[in-house]
């Protein structure tokens, strides 16, 4: 697919496929155009030309809300928390809107355990009481990640969840993305600035320059590959 | 920083609130200001006394005062009669009721009262004066008046959605209701749809506005008379319901004069209610080639009006009728402007008495309050007397009985004789002596109009240099 | 036909709308302030002037500087009183400055009276642009407000000041890390929109008369006019208020009076609609 | 049986109280203001549940006010309707004009839609002018049938609608839609990516405070047997607004107490028209900057307590 601003192409006619439960890392500089991909992706744009498909189904044009509820759900560069509402409401909204639609039947019970099954999945150990707006970057990373997970997607797409976090945090939020692959077996396709976290998780990544897919491969491949070294590290 | 700020500003608030508490004690504590005007009103009263036989208020027509038969209000411990005056007491409409009413209310006193009882005057503020403020405010004061003030008579009113609302609450309180600002005919409509809910209802001042028709479609005929050349009439009307109502009676008539009408449509050119700019308007009045402009205004919309036809010199004169020009401040407010426009008034207000009770009441009035009446003033003070008759007829104070005799009022006042038709509206009629008459007169200088009809007292109508 | 009357009228009004307008398109684009206190700008510039003019010995051009002087000032007042505490909030900035509108109202009217005031002309006079007669005061207010919106744009595109301005309105936190005083240039805009504002209702105030309730309409009419030029598109704005003045005139001669203030409001609402980031306008996220 | 919220414990309180008024204090006038606070609380607290939940801003709630009041007048002179009958069915006219208004502006953003809601009123009292054969211009529409005379029914009437309209709100704002809202409120892209649809959403709340108000214009109207173009005034707007910030936003009570401040205060003590204005512009400008919660500010926490509660069960988890 492509994408335009007036002149300026932000993607080139970008095409490749993500098979059921791989980790796709997307990597590249800055600009490359990664976030663009994601925002169109999961209908935040809408493509110029070309088409997005969810398992064979023709998804493209379609809002956010509608593309969640097909089973597609994505966090965002910069976290966007429901600030004025409590660490376990904003687990909640995902659970009651999202593919989930809880209590409708399933009733206060359910709703709760899911909601604190969620928090203990990323890891995010905050009273569920607590307001959002106090929480460290850290925590609210990993309510990025619950909050995106509570709308139960069967692919994740995940924007640069490490940026601005400690190596321990870090550490601990690989461990939670990990953990949630298993136990969801999810779908992850994630951006990442920090290429060895990528290369540690993903089985296959995408490296996109200056909105071209500049190579593809297993990791030991695109490490390997000269144009990366040159277009990606060189720039460093 | 903000907060120490905000608390500041918590602090004026009680401060503002307590200027509230305070002037809503100045409200409810009206009457007693009122008797110490009395005492002073008395006093000039007594230097002004023209008549030498002592007259009661009993008789038809307003007595004036003599210095045998003062008494003062203070004197009768016995209970006083309480009057309302209900309408916009910071507005200069508001103003005049409410003085035009205590020039009558002193008079009264100094003869004794009524009923051997004092009146005294009670006053609640509806802020009807300014358009923005919500019926509401006018419908809590008129409660305000007959449940915590206690008044058995209200005397008031101006804007014509404010008075139709009022005039609905009427079967709730059984109160009699003078009217002395609303011309509206809906008003007497209602009395006579529904007699029995509505009864209470009279409107004393001004005219109704099909009376204010018929008065403005004589004068054109008589102008037609004076100036035979200035035949093209141009309809300038807010876009209100009363002139709607009103001019399809100008449309059917001014032809039937000798006029023809070149206003858009053969129609009148509706403006909004509240028109600031009029340049439009104007630049239409001069390509149609009018030579009258038939002005049709409740509102402050025509001080606008009448600055933009003096500034571009618009070759058409003004005549019709705006209330906003019936005040005295109308000159300053247009700087000028208003020279030579023709406005229909109530005949008590041209500046010149048409008998000894208006020679009178102008000579108190501007006495005591140093300024001209409008035509709120003469209506209150009338009003006063109308149910002051009554109420020593009837003997009792009591809301529905007093009705049939307010029905049967025969009074002489400022205005002329004032009697009421089924719709409780008071009676036109051109001759003074028969009804309450009408006049138009023509501003030609500060503070001053000249009656330039009916002939009877007329002067030569002037028209603007640039015609 | 009367296509003179509607080029005059049209002409002369769009101009001090344009002017008016010009404070409230900086206000947002720069600084990001909805000014909801816009209009309370154009009713005090418009009292000012009467003030002077007719209560003290200052002349009509006197009067005007006055009025443009003081609503300056009253522009800074109200971004460093009331604005820039809840500056981070927009929605209690709409509240600040709506407050602030209501405050002035009042206080105007409780000095003035509700009735509102017409002050003299600076000149008096008429003449006949185009067969169509009109104030000589339209006219100059139609022409001071023309100068003086230019002088504020070119003020914008060339000097330093204006570089800064633009820096702050493209991204206010890149500027102020290039060194820029966010605070000083908000103050010099919501200064500038005062003083603008104060103009037109000193120059339009005489033609049309002011009343304290009269900054809800300029408030309206301003918004309108930047909504339908695009949100801090200074061009647009220049072109949405001949666009509205048109509108307004081209009813009031071709379909009727009574119809003059609605039309124009409908039709932004349409065209706001249709087309959300105005004429010139970016995208609006 | 949790802990009763400070919230309902201070809405039952509230409540007894005005139940009681008349019996303890029956006073003609006081019953009078009241009822018209009655009347302003309920136009506040819907004003409260679009604006404060969604944190759209709405200048023009009057709009719905009018037409409520316009409606029952229409239907109570034309069609001979009861105001029993007028009242909930004007509230049904003004979800329709809800609709077809919000419809198209509550997918623009912010300032745009303000915009929109500053003009419609502006529009509708003038169309009651220009087409004074309909609306009867400055006349309105009088003579309608009176809800009763006596002051205590009035009174009741008016409050059996403020509590209804109170206690409906709160069940649905402390409801999935409440939070759906607030979600709203703090990121519309990230509420987006929930599932939900927050057009929709933005449309219920705005026909849910549409209902409301146009009942509250109905049942003026009834009561003044007297509906007029004032009833569209940007005053009636700006005044509900300022009723919700003092009481505090987002709080459905608070603009309750709000407008039986504000009402009492103004409109119960006579005060003239500007200083009455002039101080709730102040309280206004005062409350916005010291406290932005409002007076009842705190309220929020007990609101959301309950929602909590009901959403995933009285036992509050992780504590």
């Amino acid at each position: 697919m492509t994408k335009k601003y007036g002149g300026l192409v932000a993607l080139d006619n970008l095409t490749f496929k993500v098979d059921q439960g791989e980790t796709v890392g997307v990597i590249g500089p800055n600009g490359a155009g990664k976030t663009t991909l994601f925002d169109l992706i999961t209908g935040f744009q809408h493509p110029t030309s070309g088409v997005v498909m969810l398992d064979g189904r023709e998804i493209t044009g379609q809002s956010p809300n509608q593309i969640v509820q097909r089973g597609m759900n994505r966090t965002f560069q910069t976290v966007r928390p429901f600030k004025d509402l409590t660490v376990l409401e904003n687990v909640l909204v995902g659970l009651i809107q999202g593919k989930g639609r809880l209590t409708r039947k399933g009733g206060s019970a359910e709703l709760k355990d899911q909601a604190t099954e969620l928090l203990q999945l990323v890891g995010l150990t905050r009273a569920p009481l607590s307001l959002t707006r106090n929480l460290s970057h850290g925590e609210l990373k990993k309510l990025e990640l619950a909050r995106a997970l509570s709308t139960f997607p069967d692919v994740l797409l995940v924007d640069e969840v490490f940026s601005g976090l400690s190596a321990q945090e870090t550490q601990e939020l690989s461990d939670a993305l990990i953990r949630v692959k298993a136990s969801r077996g999810l779908t992850l396709l994630m951006v990442e600035h920090k290429v060895s976290k990528v290369v540690q998780m993903a089985n296959r990544m995408l490296v996109l320059d200056h909105g071209k897919l500049l190579s593809q491969g297993t990791p030991q491949e695109i490490l390997s590959d000269q144009k990366v070294l040159e277009a990606y590290l060189g720039k460093g | 920083m903000a907060r120490s700020a905000a608390i500041a500003v918590l602090v004026v608030i009680v401060i503002a609130a307590v200027a509230g508490v305070v002037s809503y004690y100045y409200v409810s504590t009206a009457p007693a200001s009122t008797s110490t005007s009395t005492s002073t009103a008395t006093s000039t009263a007594t230097s002004t006394a023209t008549s030498t036989s002592t007259q009661t208020v009993t008789s038809t027509g307003i007595s004036t005062v003599t210095s045998t038969s003062i008494k003062t209000v203070t004197s009768t411990g016995v209970q006083p009669i309480t009057f309302g005056i209900l309408g916009p007491l910071t507005d200069v409409t508001g103003i005049d009721e409410k003085e035009g009413a205590q020039l009558a209310v002193t008079e009264i006193n100094a003869h004794g009262g009524v009923l051997g009882r004092p009146l005294q005057l009670v006053y609640e503020d509806t802020q009807e004066a300014d358009p923005t403020i919500p019926v509401s405010t006018g419908l809590a004061a008129m409660n305000r008046i007959v449940t915590v003030d206690h008044a058995q008579v209200i005397i008031g009113g101006e804007r014509s959605d404010v008075v139709l609302a009022e005039e609905q609450q009427l079967p709730k309180y059984k109160v009699p209701f003078l009217d002395t600002g609303a011309a509206d005919t809906s008003l007497g409509k209602q009395v006579i749809s529904n007699y029995s809910l509505y009864k209470y209802f009279f409107m004393v001042s001004p005219v109704n506005s099909t009376a204010l028709a018929t008065g403005l479609i004589s004068y054109y005929g008589y102008f037609h008379y004076v100036e035979p050349n200035l035949t093209k009439v141009y309809i300038l009307a807010e876009d209100i319901a009363v002139w709607h109502a009103l001019v399809p009676v100008l449309q059917y008539y001014l032809p039937t004069l000798g006029f023809t009408i070149v206003s858009p449509g053969g129609g009148a050119d509706y403006f909004p209610y509240g028109s600031t700019d009029f340049t439009t308007q104007m630049s239409n009045v001069r390509s149609t080639g009018a030579q009258v402009i038939c002005i049709l205004a409740a509102g402050q919309d025509s001080v606008q009006l009448i600055q933009t036809w003096a500034n571009l010199k618009v070759p058409a004169i003004p005549m019709g009728i705006d209330v906003a020009a019936e005040s005295p401040s109308f000159w300053g407010q247009t700087s000028g402007a208003a020279k030579y426009e023709t406005i229909e008034v109530g005949i008590g207000d041209t500046g010149t008495p048409i008998n000894t009770i208006g020679a009178n009441f102008y000579q108190n009035y501007s006495k005591y309050y140093n300024t001209l009446p409008i035509y709120t003033a003469d209506g209150a003070y009338e009003s006063v007397y109308i149910a002051a008759q009554a109420i020593e007829k009837a003997g009792t104070t009591n809301g529905t009985v007093l009705i049939p005799y307010i029905e049967k009022t025969n009074l002489t006042g400022p205005d002329g004789v004032v009697t009421f038709d089924r719709s409780h509206n008071v009676v036109y009629n051109p001759d003074y002596t028969k009804g309450a008459a009408l006049s138009m007169v023509q501003w030609t200088a500060f503070n001053t109009y000249t009656p330039v009809w009916p002939p009877t007292v007329a002067k030569p109508i002037a028209l603007p240099p640039w015609m | 036909m009367v296509l003179p009357e509607i080029l005059v009228f049209g002409g002369l009004l769009g101009a001090v709308y344009a002017l008016l307008s010009l404070g409230f398109s900086l206000s947002y684009g720069v600084a990001r302030i909805l000014n909801l206190a816009h209009g309370s700008f154009y009713m005090i510039g418009g009292y000012v002037y009467y003030v002077f003019l007719t209560l003290s010995g200052v002349n009509g051009v006197g009067s005007l500087l006055l009025a443009v002087a003081l609503t300056f000032l009253l522009g800074i007042a109200l971004y460093l009183g009331l604005i820039r505490p809840v500056r981070s909030a927009p929605v209690r900035v709409l509240l600040i400055t709506l407050s602030a509108a209501i405050v002035a109202q009042e206080v105007v009217s409780l000095a003035f009276g509700d009735r509102g005031v017409g002050a003299p002309f600076i000149i008096g006079g008429i003449s006949a642009p185009l067969g169509v007669v009109v104030e000589n005061q339209r006219i100059l207010a139609a022409g001071v407000s023309l100068a003086m919106f230019l002088s504020v744009w070119l003020l914008i595109r060339t000097t330093k000041l204006g570089r800064a301005v633009r820096a702050v309105a493209q991204d206010a936190e890149a500027a102020s890390l290039m060194g820029i005083n966010d605070t000083r240039i908000s103050v010099i805009t919501l200064g500038l929109s005062g003083a603008t504002a104060g103009l037109a209702g000193a120059l339009l105030g005489p033609l049309t008369g002011i009343s304290p309730d009269a900054w809800l309409n300029a408030t309206v009419v301003a918004f309108a006019v930047v909504i339908l030029g695009g949100l801090g598109s200074i061009p647009g704005t220049f072109l949405a208020a001949f666009l509205v003045s048109y509108s307004q005139i081209i009813v009031a001669f071709e379909v009727s009076s009574s119809y003059e203030i609605i039309v124009p409001l409908a039709v932004i609402a349409v065209a706001v609609l249709v087309r959300p980031k105005g004429l010139l306008g970016k995208v609006e996220e | 049986m949790p802990k009763l919220p400070r919230f309902l414990g201070l809405g039952i309180v509230l409540a007894l109280t005005l139940v009681l008024l008349p019996v303890v204090y029956s006073n003609d006038f006081a019953l009078t203001i009241m009822t018209f606070a009655n009347t302003l609380a309920v136009v506040a607290a819907s004003w409260d549940f679009f604006t404060g939940f969604t944190g759209r801003f709405n200048f023009g709630q009057a709009l719905f006010f009018g037409v409520g009041g316009y409606a029952a007048g229409f239907m109570n002179l034309n069609l001979k309707y009861g105001p029993m009958l007028t009242i909930p069915l004007a509230g049904g006219v003004a979800i329709v004009v809800g609709v077809a208004f919000g419809y198209p502006t509550l997918r623009l953003k912010g300032p745009y839609f303000a915009l929109a809601t500053l003009i419609f009123p502006l529009i509708a009292g003038d169309l009651t002018f220009s087409l004074s054969s309909v609306f009867g211009g400055e006349h309105g529409l009088y003579g309608l049938t009176s809800i009763s005379d006596s002051y205590v029914v009035q009174y009741y009437g008016s409050l059996i609608l403020m509590l209804a309209t109170v206690m409906v709100l709160i069940y649905l704002a402390s409801s999935r839609l409440g939070l759906a809202l607030e979600s709203i409120r703090d990121d519309e892209k990230a509420a987006s990516a929930t599932g939900m649809n927050v057009t929709k959403y933005k449309l219920v709340a705005y026909i849910i405070s549409a209902f409301f108000t146009g009942m509250a214009g109905a049942y003026q109207a009834q009561l003044f047997k007297f509906v007029g173009p004032d009833t569209f005034s940007s005053n009636i707007s700006f005044e509900v607004i300022a009723m919700t910030i003092v009481g505090g936003i987002a709080t459905i009570v608070g603009p309750v107490l709000g407008a039986y401040l504000l009402v009492v205060v103004l409109d119960g003590l006579g005060v003239s028209s500007d200083i009455s204005v002039l101080t709730y512009g102040v309280l206004l400008m005062a409350i916005v900057l010291a406290f932005p919660g409002g007076l009842l500010g705190r309220l929020k926490p007990s609101l959301r307590g309950m929602r909590i509660r009901r959403l995933v069960g009285g036992k509050r988890p992780g504590t």
